[in-house]
């Protein structure tokens, strides 16, 4: 069913956990449908300088999440806006079809949560 | 028993291991009853005989005469056949059907393809624990209603319906009633006349029978008072079944399942008791030291074999997932885990919110399943929900923790 | 081999003895491989492997893609979802389906369901070997055809029809076709593509598997340009075999018809060089030292192990009757030996006087046979027809030979 | 499918074959049908002196025939023409059902021969 890369970060979720102080979170998904992701960031320099998630969901919806963490740590808020569901599938080694579709929203999240931070920072 | 490894089967109603005894005895056909027993020469004759003694058998479990017992490929077939075969024989008699929402989606499926030739189906609502009402069943009875459709007892929450008393109803009613048997057949006591049952599906790989073998029980052999034959094939072909369901006998496994009930007929007393004692403990465990968990399904009326609890704030299959990196197989109704993407018809019939749907955990035992099986589970099982929980955005009433001036975007 | 007793078996187009590789592969997953495939925990994922598995295997005994096959309980079924699924889907389109006289029961009575339904049949004939007229077949489509099922190699009479032909009729036209292979898959090399077959039946138990395993292969796995979806399910219910036939899948069983399909393909050539060679024997021996004998079918496009012959004045059953008295397991196309007490409708078609069909005898050769089993049938046939034909009253020519005067009555 | 007795009287057919010099015959069934029956009969004393068949059919048919004419022989014609196709089927232990119906024809081919026999003496 799930490659050892998924079972490795659905067993050992990286950064997993709420991020009190965090600039900005995403939220995707929606209970009623089996899925709901936090993708929490703190910025600098315009650098994602720490990233946290919490997940309600599927083991593919929890090692995606945990992934996006991985992946997304460092990058340039540019740089993190172009990952895509294809780079987290595939850094995860592949997800079953019907998992590529319907669970693989943490790029969806982090995207929203760079969006939110964006938005804030104009705001202010 | 064959398990490879170490593993804590808990999905019984799945399916279940093979009983060795049935292997042996199949295993016994396979060399030396190999014939057809449509031919005439002994060979063939011989596993004719095999096959009428295994109907004998089979039929003796559920009080059904011999002739009553027609086998066929599965559950499924089962249902398909009594339903449709019931209900596009007797088109001219009326057409009308009355099921529960808590089939199987052999019998639910079925029924939707039966709306879209023409006939009406009624699926009865069913109150928190599962059960149907009587009262309603019979108001919802017209001259036009032919077949009523209810399962012995649900497969995901393991409720047992008031079998006689519907049977009861049908018959005054003089309409025929169906119950898909597939998950209480070997468990609890069945006898089809003093519950007036017509037609009855089971299948034996949940009994510790093989795979591909199913029976339909058909009263007075598909003939009844005032009806004449009432039930037409879903297979059509050399009259096998005496023309009810074509296709070369599969007399090794028919053999098999009829070796299962033999064994399901000495073993059930005992065997529902343990495991009643089991499924009572994991309840009470289970309900006593994690928060927030609740019962699917019925206390009492209740399969021997069957928990179903829901977990709020997490998901289904990362619960079993997580249990199966334990070792432990088990099932759920959240949608991720089923081909459907939509969480268990059942659980949302029984009035529970979508998101909780997605956070239950059947578990279901069997013969093969013991005590250290049971504490083994038990230990596993509260730390994985409590890493869940961790992990998950919801909590105790309040979903959005954070900001709750964040706009909230759907997907789907 | 586990042959009980010494018994010479000739007739495995009834059925085949089990390989004992087939059951000892079976063995192993009745004991290891009991998950359902459907569920999400390792027991059933492997499951679910070993099911893909064999369906690759199976596959490419045909040259179709994985997942263009499907698995049925028998070639009955296979035969009922092709038909019933392909004309119910496609009512709008046409309700034309055509088809030989000379179909197994399980394409027939389908058939005659099917214009019970408003479905319109034609009925090829064929001439004395079996064979269709494909000239014939071009002129009965119209454009209300949907449909041409041609059964690939009789059961009873062994003639292989022009498949590659027929295929490439039905092509020319967009009409469907299906063929039924239960006789031939194993015994001929088929290639679904070369032949431009749609759908093709087949039954493991004629090919050294199980019992209750059949398959349906299903080009482009049910979807086809101009067309889309051209085929529905019978069996309604959990979705499996992406949707066309619900049903828990027979893992074990399935494993078998795999690894009967590997042995086949291993084996294919050799045993039909053996079999032909036995057959021919038969025809030569037999045909030469009985009077009043003839051979059903054609003498080359004939499966390598079918003999079918006629002996004039005796009747089927009395035949194999004795023959099995002798220790030997034969077929025939009496009427008395049948449940519907008709004479082949096969023998007819191919323009037998009735009274000719009773008194068939089909050899059917297979694996386990021998040249001692097919010289031990040699010895013993002649004197069994001698005695047959010494207690008939019909003799060459004449029926009556005691009083012509005396008033003849017609039972029936 | 056939009781020990059926497959005796298969198998070793009593008093089977053409009779020459025969008073009557009776001949029931059709070949059309799969079935066609001859008894013959020799007469002394309006009792059966001598009987014998010839038959082309199953099984049961060729044992039927030669159960009756173990019945028949040395009844008078009147005790002769009480015998049923039950008496047969019974005295051979036992007939398949479907056989009984279609291939029990014994008793229908002696009743003929006695009729035949006795409208030969009516017109001499
Ligand atoms: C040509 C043909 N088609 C269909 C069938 C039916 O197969 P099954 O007995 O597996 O249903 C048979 C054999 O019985 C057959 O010979
Ligand atoms: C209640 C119920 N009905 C029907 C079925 C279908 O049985 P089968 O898988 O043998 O087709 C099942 C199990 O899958 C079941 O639990």
């Amino acid at each position: 069913m799930y490659s050892e890369k998924v079972m490795d970060h659905f067993r050992n979720p990286r950064n997993m956990g709420e991020m009190k102080n965090a600039d900005a979170v995403g939220e995707v998904g929606n209970p009623v449908c089996g899925d709901l992701m936090y993708i929490y960031i703190k910025i600098k320099d315009d650098r994602i300088n720490d990233i946290s998630f919490q997940t309600f969901g599927c083991g593919a919806a929890i090692a995606t999440s945990s992934m996006i963490t991985e992946l997304a740590k460092g990058k340039t808020l540019d740089e993190a806006m172009k990952i895509t569901r294809d780079d987290i599938a595939g850094s995860l080694d592949g997800l079953p079809p019907i998992k590529m579709h319907c669970s693989n929203l943490a790029s969806d999240g982090l995207r929203k949560a760079i969006e939110n931070y964006r938005a804030k920072q104009k705001k202010e | 028993m064959g398990f490879k490894m170490k593993y804590v089967y808990l999905d019984y109603a799945a399916t279940t291991p093979m009983d060795p005894e049935v292997i042996k005895e199949i295993e016994k056909h396979y060399r030396e009853t190999y014939g057809n027993p449509s031919s005439f020469h002994k060979i063939g004759q011989n596993a004719a005989q095999i096959l009428e003694k295994s109907r004998e058998i089979v039929a003796s479990l559920i009080n059904a005469k011999t002739d009553e017992i027609f086998f066929t490929s599965s559950g499924t077939e089962s249902d398909n056949l009594a339903l449709k075969g019931v209900a596009f024989k007797n088109k001219g008699r009326g057409n009308h059907i009355i099921t529960s929402s808590i089939e199987h989606h052999a019998v639910l499926h079925t029924c939707q393809y039966l709306e879209k030739q023409g006939f009406k189906v009624s699926y009865l609502p069913v109150d928190e624990y599962g059960l149907i009402d009587l009262k309603e069943l019979e108001e919802t009875i017209t001259n036009k209603t032919i077949l009523i459709s209810i399962i012995f007892a649900n497969n995901e929450i393991g409720t047992i319906e008031p079998i006689k008393e519907i049977g009861e109803i049908a018959k005054k009613h003089d309409v025929i009633f169906h119950t898909d048997a597939v998950q209480t057949l070997g468990k609890v006591p069945i006898d089809v006349e003093e519950m007036n049952i017509d037609l009855l599906s089971a299948s034996a790989h949940k009994l510790y029978g093989p795979k591909g073998v199913g029976l339909l029980y058909i009263r007075g052999h598909g003939v009844r008072k005032g009806w004449g034959n009432y039930i037409e094939p879903l297979l059509h072909g050399g009259g096998h079944e005496r023309g009810l369901r074509s296709s070369t006998e599969n007399v090794p496994g028919i053999a098999g399942f009829a070796k299962a009930v033999e064994l399901c007929k000495r073993s059930m007393k005992e065997e529902s008791e343990k495991l009643i004692k089991f499924r009572d403990k994991i309840i009470k465990e289970i309900t006593e030291n994690i928060e927030d968990v609740y019962l699917n399904g019925h206390y009492t009326k209740r399969l021997p074999n069957n928990v179903n609890l829901g977990f709020r704030y997490i998901e289904g299959e990362s619960i079993i997932l997580s249990l199966d990196v334990e070792g432990i197989a088990a099932s759920t109704g959240s949608a991720c885990s089923s081909k459907s993407l939509e969480p268990s018809h059942v659980l949302l019939a029984i009035g529970q919110k979508p998101e909780d749907a997605h956070g239950s955990l059947r578990i279901t035992m069997g013969r093969y399943t013991t005590e250290a099986d049971i504490d083994y589970f038990l230990e596993k099982l509260p730390p994985i929900i409590e890493k869940l929980r961790k992990m998950s955005p919801l909590k105790n009433g309040k979903k959005y923790m954070f900001d709750p001036t964040y706009e909230i975007n759907h997907h789907h």
